[in-house]
């Protein structure tokens, strides 16, 4: 126990040396700097793969249906708070749509969860009797479903139908996004070290086992699937708010994929591993490989292969190295409580130790 | 207009549509039934494999190019199920499936660098491609071979498969891969050969598919590739008559949606009827029932 | 002196039939308050089946368990089982109860598995933990915020406790799945005391430990039984373990019921005794 | 062997150094916001094309005296709405002065907060949608919008065609098509028509259910603005099916994979384009960019391809050479170039392009009234002019 509060003190500690390094940081650069966007980007698809983690990593449920529960926070949080003034011009096919109020940020961004949230409830109350990979293709169905609906246009005063919503209130620092993530973590770890998290783990271990112990398997997975979803809808908002302007479009099954890689390289059953991993995910996609994007000249010799679209081949290669190189994830389902190095290696990368 | 008479040419497409998906639908049902993995590059191989052919098509006649491209797609599926699954043979499930995943990140990401993203005209391959009038409906005549060769195969492969020694492995493989392992059956040669029947049809597949929807692009097999492994599920992870009947229903209920004016759901509409049919037959229409020991 | 005693448990005419195969054949058996009953009988004579039944791990095709007087499990055959079914009393039992096995082990009846069931990535500590939650009172977010800590302290008490009665109070922070198997079994015990049971079952403790081990095993089921006045149903293969601790046993072969009685009647049973000189078939337990 | 791996992830670190862009003193670096990759990408190579050609015969200014060269660096925002905002970001900091694009509207709209933000000014070359300058006070158009192309579409299918019902079909999720419809239908039943509207979901590759759909709805005319991808797939299978109704398009569809799909049919294919290579009273501009634009292409092989394998000129190439040279001349009215002196310039840019005078309204959107109607001849794989359409707004 009494060690158990030590680390937890020590991560709040890092908690707060983050925070202020990203400050620092703020100050330093220029907010031009791609660093702010990958950062910013990074700590949601953290959030998002955390969340997925919880899922498939601690409880053992394998759902392919983040991207559904995304679209739904994102697109709940922007009908609920675009400017009213903004909507006749954004709804400008539905003659400004049906809502005509606006929320603050933070309302519609808990609103973003629990809309998320009461969907997964619905949606987990036939699937979750599924087992294994039958539960994935039927939560993929479900986020396909979900996603036809919100472009369908009989809905279009709500959802704008197949046209894209913005200008809804956004994050400008990397502060807000590291914040609100921040809290969300912190309660996801929290929740995976209470009863009910071992519970959790209980089931992913062994189901019979866990039932003969007298745990209510539905309960519990429908209880899992729903936080799950309520994190994942917030982090579709952040994603939101992030991106400027949402479009169901885009987020297809693919993106579920993006996150399920992410959780996976990051290692199942690991925080902290889903954290970096996103962060290098990210990183890597948008920014450090770019430069394979564009034609290069040496001096005279104009580097080989180098023009578009060969940055994602570099990162899949990469990607699929890594997979192979690290079975189970590059942290496993250890979470990364080295203190000091976390400090001086990973601190600014918003890496949180859960003791 | 009469009812059939109104109906019958999407009826008619969605038999077509059905009997695709279902030769790469059994490449999914075959590979899962062995390895329990769901094979996400299974999608991308079938669109290689129609880049393959207009490359190659632009350079040879197509007496050559055709076989070419079967035996280049089987190939490359025997190759990537060495390079990417046999490394991860006793790593946890999750991480060979990542490993699919990436491959298909990979195989999309690679086409799309090598055409720069723009659509290719598939080659037209005489007399499949050209037209011809069935009663109210004009369709190429490969509509109608599709089916007919997708039956076919289906029927030829059942044979392989009661009764071949190979045939026979894999069923044991299928069945109990631990046991078939200590009854001395070469795994990975089961293994292999399940990849090869797999990309092999997944090749047929996408030539009929192809001469069908002259263009092909990076990513125009991951529907069908979805649509396909919905059909498996559908019919039963694991049975390949299964998946070939799964897949005809889609094929033509996703058609009949449409013609209802309810295009806008008949994606929507194919994994609802998925999920309803799971939760009836948790295992499929014909998975066989697990009891799980204790 | 046997009458007065309550009735813990109540099988009658269970049968269980997958398919064509009758695991259990219109097994009909009961336990009193206090007692320790063995049901024994060779590999794959349904033993761990009629397990199965009676904790809601399957649902038996027909008869009835009751638990101290209430239902907790009633079927009788349907649909396509009504033309198969082999045993008898098909229409005896119309009403239909079940309960999943939470729901059983919540009224107080624990189990340990024939085939060890520990929770692989977590410690023998972590192990018992979980089975304490049974008793809980705290909800998603009273636990996760911590405001249980009260509870929380007094399930982490209870579960070394359990721990210290089994004697792994030392390996508390060992990877369960580390521990030699012997202690694996006793672990498997604790976590099912932490559930605090009024019957316990017990699927084969003893297999796979050598004499020492099981002699020390039968003194401690009686330890524990006493302990906490604990009624407890056994199944077991060594039959001295059995004839030591049991005070009456149940024999059955092919899933039927062949002989039941005190330990030395049902070894003087002749029908026992070809039972297990027959030949041992491979139909799964 | 792990460790080589994480070696690998470090040296990345280090890489983007090599990938920035500085932007060296006495240069103005123009970003070219386009895709080349995902559906669009045969368009948006196209729009690139016109952009680099510009470039290659502008690519120095005189400002005060002092020489201040002009360089354009291009990122590819696959036109998605997803992917768009990072792909900004990486124009944004590699310090573009002002932005070029992109094919395909939604990208713009969702890249436009970011370019504001950061106060770069864009130019949108091909971006109908009019939320791309609505409400974005530092995006310029230099194209016309889908609502006057779906107001002269209708008509033309109304009057010229001489058709009562159409047939409407665009991809669900899709904006582009989407409005374009809008637009189409809005106008297409003032006149008096009637129009049946489908939508097909992405990865849709049979299209013979809804070709049979406007069959039976007895349409005169498939509107069907989507990307050449589909449009191919969907043309295609109107030719075997020997579909005797016509399509009409957006400007989308003014690509050479068009002519490729109904080659040797007798399929009729309609669309808007905002120039015309052939035009026989082109400006001196229009037809010294025809001969310039061609000889160039045929310059370079890799040039070719990326323009669909032939010498056709799409328009939003020219449409990509304009962008470029509108951005010219607002940095010529500038003293130093920069971003902010260009966005002060850019509204009053009057320039003679080779689509038309560009001058901008208060919108940012170019006063651009006339759209080229073509239709594709399956014969000789070109355009062919059809009529030029003008509506009063």
């Amino acid at each position: 126990m009494k060690e158990n509060k030590i680390s937890w003190f020590i991560g709040l500690v890092l908690l707060a040396l983050m925070f202020v390094g990203l400050y620092a940081l703020e100050k330093a650069l220029p907010p031009s700097t791609m660093l702010f966007t990958i950062l910013k980007k990074g700590v949601i698809y953290a959030l998002i793969a955390v969340s997925m983690n919880l899922l498939n990593g601690f409880t053992g449920l394998f759902s392919l249906g983040q991207a559904g529960f995304m679209v739904i926070g994102a697109y709940t949080y922007a009908i609920l708070t675009i400017p009213v003034n903004m909507r006749a011009m954004i709804y400008q096919y539905y003659d400004g749509g049906v809502v005509q109020f606006a929320l603050p940020a933070i309302v519609g961004l808990l609103c973003a969860g629990l809309v998320a949230a009461f969907f997964a409830f619905l949606v987990g109350l036939p699937v979750l009797r599924l087992k294994s990979d039958y539960l994935a293709i039927a939560t993929l169905g479900f986020a396909e479903i979900i996603r036809a609906f919100i472009q369908y246009e009989g809905l279009g005063p709500l959802t704008n139908g197949s046209n894209l919503l913005r200008r809804f209130p956004s994050f400008t620092g990397i502060l807000y996004p590291f914040a609100a993530v921040a809290i969300c973590v912190a309660v996801i770890v929290l929740l995976i070290h209470s009863t009910y998290g071992r519970a959790l783990k209980a089931i992913r271990d062994d189901e019979t086992a866990a039932e003969a112990m007298g745990i209510n398997l539905f309960f519990h997975k429908q209880f899992s699937f729903v936080t799950s979803s309520f994190f994942a809808g917030i982090g579709g908002a952040l994603l939101a708010m992030y991106q400027g302007s949402i479009q169901a479009a885009t987020f297809k099954s693919a993106m579920t994929y993006e996150i399920l890689l992410i959780v996976v390289i990051g290692g199942m059953g690991s925080i902290t591993g889903s954290i970096i991993a996103s962060f290098l995910f990210v990183a890597s996609s948008e920014w450090w490989l770019r430069f394979l994007d564009n034609e290069m000249f040496i001096g005279a010799f104009k580097m080989p292969l180098l023009r578009s679209g060969f940055r994602m081949v570099v990162f899949s290669v990469i990607i699929m190295a890594v997979v192979l190189l690290y079975r189970r994830g590059i942290m496993g389902d250890k979470e990364f409580n080295l203190r000091r190095i976390t400090q001086h290696l990973t601190g600014k990368k918003g890496v949180r130790h859960d003791g | 207009m009469g009812w059939l008479e109104r109906f019958f040419p999407y009826i008619l497409a969605g038999i077509s549509v059905g009997g695709q998906y279902a030769l790469i639908a059994i490449g999914y049902t075959m590979v899962y039934g062995i390895l329990r993995l769901i094979n996400f590059a299974h999608g991308d191989i079938f669109t290689v494999a129609g880049f393959f052919m207009v490359y190659m098509n632009a350079t040879m006649p197509l007496y050559l190019s055709i076989p070419l491209t079967i035996i280049l797609t089987v190939i490359l599926g025997f190759a990537v199920e060495r390079a990417a699954y046999k490394p991860l043979r006793d790593a946890p499930r999750m991480s060979i499936m990542i490993s699919a995943i990436g491959v298909s990140y990979l195989l999309q990401n690679l086409m799309w660098y090598v055409t720069g993203g723009l659509a290719k005209q598939y080659p037209t391959i005489p007399w499949i491609s050209s037209s011809v009038t069935v009663w109210v409906a004009t369709t190429k005549i490969v509509t109608l071979v599709t089916p007919v060769l997708t039956i076919l195969l289906v029927v030829l492969l059942q044979q392989l498969i009661n009764h071949t020694k190979i045939g026979m492995a894999m069923r044991a493989v299928s069945r109990d891969f631990e046991t078939a392992k200590l009854m001395g059956i070469q795994i990975n040669r089961v293994i292999s050969v399940s990849f090869i029947i797999g990309s092999f049809l997944a090749a047929v597949g996408s030539l009929l598919y192809f001469s069908n929807y002259a263009t092909v692009t990076p990513t125009v097999g991951a529907m069908p590739g979805l649509k396909a492994f919905v059909a498996a599920v559908f019919g039963g992870i694991g049975s390949i008559p299964g998946a070939m009947i799964g897949a005809f229903l889609i094929g033509i209920s996703e058609n009949l949606i449409k013609a209802l004016g309810y295009s806008t759901f008949s994606d929507a509409f194919t994994f609802a009827l998925l999920i309803f049919v799971l939760l009836a037959k948790p295992t499929g229409l014909f998975g066989e029932k697990t009891i799980d020991k204790v | 002196m046997m009458a007065e005693r309550e009735r813990m448990l109540e099988l009658t005419d269970i049968t269980m039939q997958f398919g064509g195969v009758v695991a259990v054949n219109n097994l009909s058996m009961h336990i009193d308050r206090g007692e320790i009953v063995a049901l024994i009988g060779p590999n794959g004579a349904g033993k761990t089946t009629a397990f199965n039944c009676v904790t809601g791990v399957y649902k038996p095709t027909n008869g009835q368990v009751r638990y101290r007087g209430g239902l907790i499990v009633s079927n009788h055959p349907t649909g396509k089982m009504k033309n198969m079914y082999a045993g008898v009393n098909a229409d005896k039992y119309q009403e239909v109860v079940e309960h999943t096995p939470d729901k059983i082990t919540k009224l107080g009846v624990a189990r340990t598995f024939q085939n060890i069931r520990l929770f692989k990535t977590q410690t023998a500590f972590e192990n018992v933990l979980i089975a304490t939650h049974l008793h809980r009172t705290s909800n998603p977010f009273t636990a996760t915020f911590r405001l249980n800590f009260r509870e929380e302290r007094r399930m982490r008490e209870l579960a070394l406790e359990m721990l210290s009665v089994v004697g792994l109070a030392d390996v508390r922070d060992e990877l369960a799945t580390s521990l030699p198997y012997g202690k694996q079994r006793r672990l498997e015990i604790a976590r099912a005391l932490a559930t605090k049971p009024q019957l316990l079952l017990l699927d084969e403790p003893a297999a796979g430990m050598n004499p020492q081990e099981t002699d020390d095993l039968g003194q401690f089921i009686v330890e524990i039984k006493n302990q906490f006045d604990l009624t407890v149903f056994l199944i077991e293969h060594h039959m001295d373990l059995v004839m030591d601790i049991s005070d009456r046993i149940y024999v059955i072969d092919f899933g039927k019921l062949i002989a039941h009685g005190l330990p030395q009647e049902v070894q003087d049973n002749p029908d026992v005794i070809t039972a297990y000189l027959g030949v041992e078939d491979d139909e799964p337990a | 062997m792990k460790k080589c791996i994480a070696l690998l992830l470090i040296l990345m670190l280090l890489l983007p150094a090599l990938a920035m862009g500085e932007n060296v003193a006495g240069t103005i670096t123009i970003g070219i916001f386009e895709p080349a990759s995902g559906d669009n990408a045969a368009g948006g190579k196209q729009e690139t094309l016109g952009m680099y050609y510009a470039n290659s015969l502008v690519n120095t200014v005189e400002l005060g005296g002092k020489t201040y060269k002009v360089e354009v660096t291009e990122v590819d925002n696959q036109t998605s709405a997803d992917k768009a905002p990072a792909a900004a970001q990486t124009l944004v900091s590699r310090n573009v002065n002002v932005v070029l694009g992109t094919y395909g509207s939604g990208a713009s709209m969702a890249a436009a907060p970011i370019f504001e933000a950061a106060g770069i000014p864009a130019i949108g070359a091909s971006c109908t949608n009019p939320g791309v300058t609505l409400g974005n006070p530092l995006y310029w158009r230099i194209c016309y919008t889908d609502d006057f192309q779906g107001d002269v579409l209708a008509n033309f299918a109304f009057n010229d065609l001489d058709v009562k019902i159409a047939y409407t079909l665009n991809m669900l999720g899709e904006d582009y098509g989407a409005g374009l419809v809008n637009y189409f239908t809005k106008a297409f039943e003032k006149l008096g028509g009637k129009v049946v509207a489908d939508t097909f979901p992405e990865g849709t590759s049979d299209f013979s259910a809804y070709l049979q759909n406007a069959v039976n709805a007895g349409a005169g005319v498939i509107f069907s603005p989507s990307s050449t991808t589909y449009a191919s797939l969907m043309l295609g299978q109107a030719v075997s099916m020997n579909l005797a109704i016509p399509f009409v398009a957006g400007d989308t569809w003014a690509s050479s994979v068009i002519l490729e799909a109904v080659q040797n049919s007798d399929q009729k294919v309609y669309f808007s384009d905002f120039f015309d290579e052939s035009d026989k009273d082109a400006t001196q501009v229009s037809k010294d960019f025809v001969t310039g634009f061609k000889a160039w292409l045929n310059a370079n092989p890799q040039n070719l391809t990326n323009n669909g394998g032939n010498d056709i000129i799409a328009a939003v190439s020219a449409l990509g050479y304009d962008s470029y040279m509108t951005a010219i001349e607002a940095i010529k009215k500038t003293e130093a170039g920069t971003k902010e002196q260009i966005a002060e310039a850019l509204p009053g840019v009057d320039y003679d392009g080779v689509t038309g005078k560009i001058v901008f309204d208060e919108n940012g959107d170019a006063k651009k009234d006339i759209a080229y109607i073509k239709i594709a001849d399956t014969k000789t794989l070109n355009y062919i002019f059809v009529t030029t359409t003008t509506i009063q707004q």
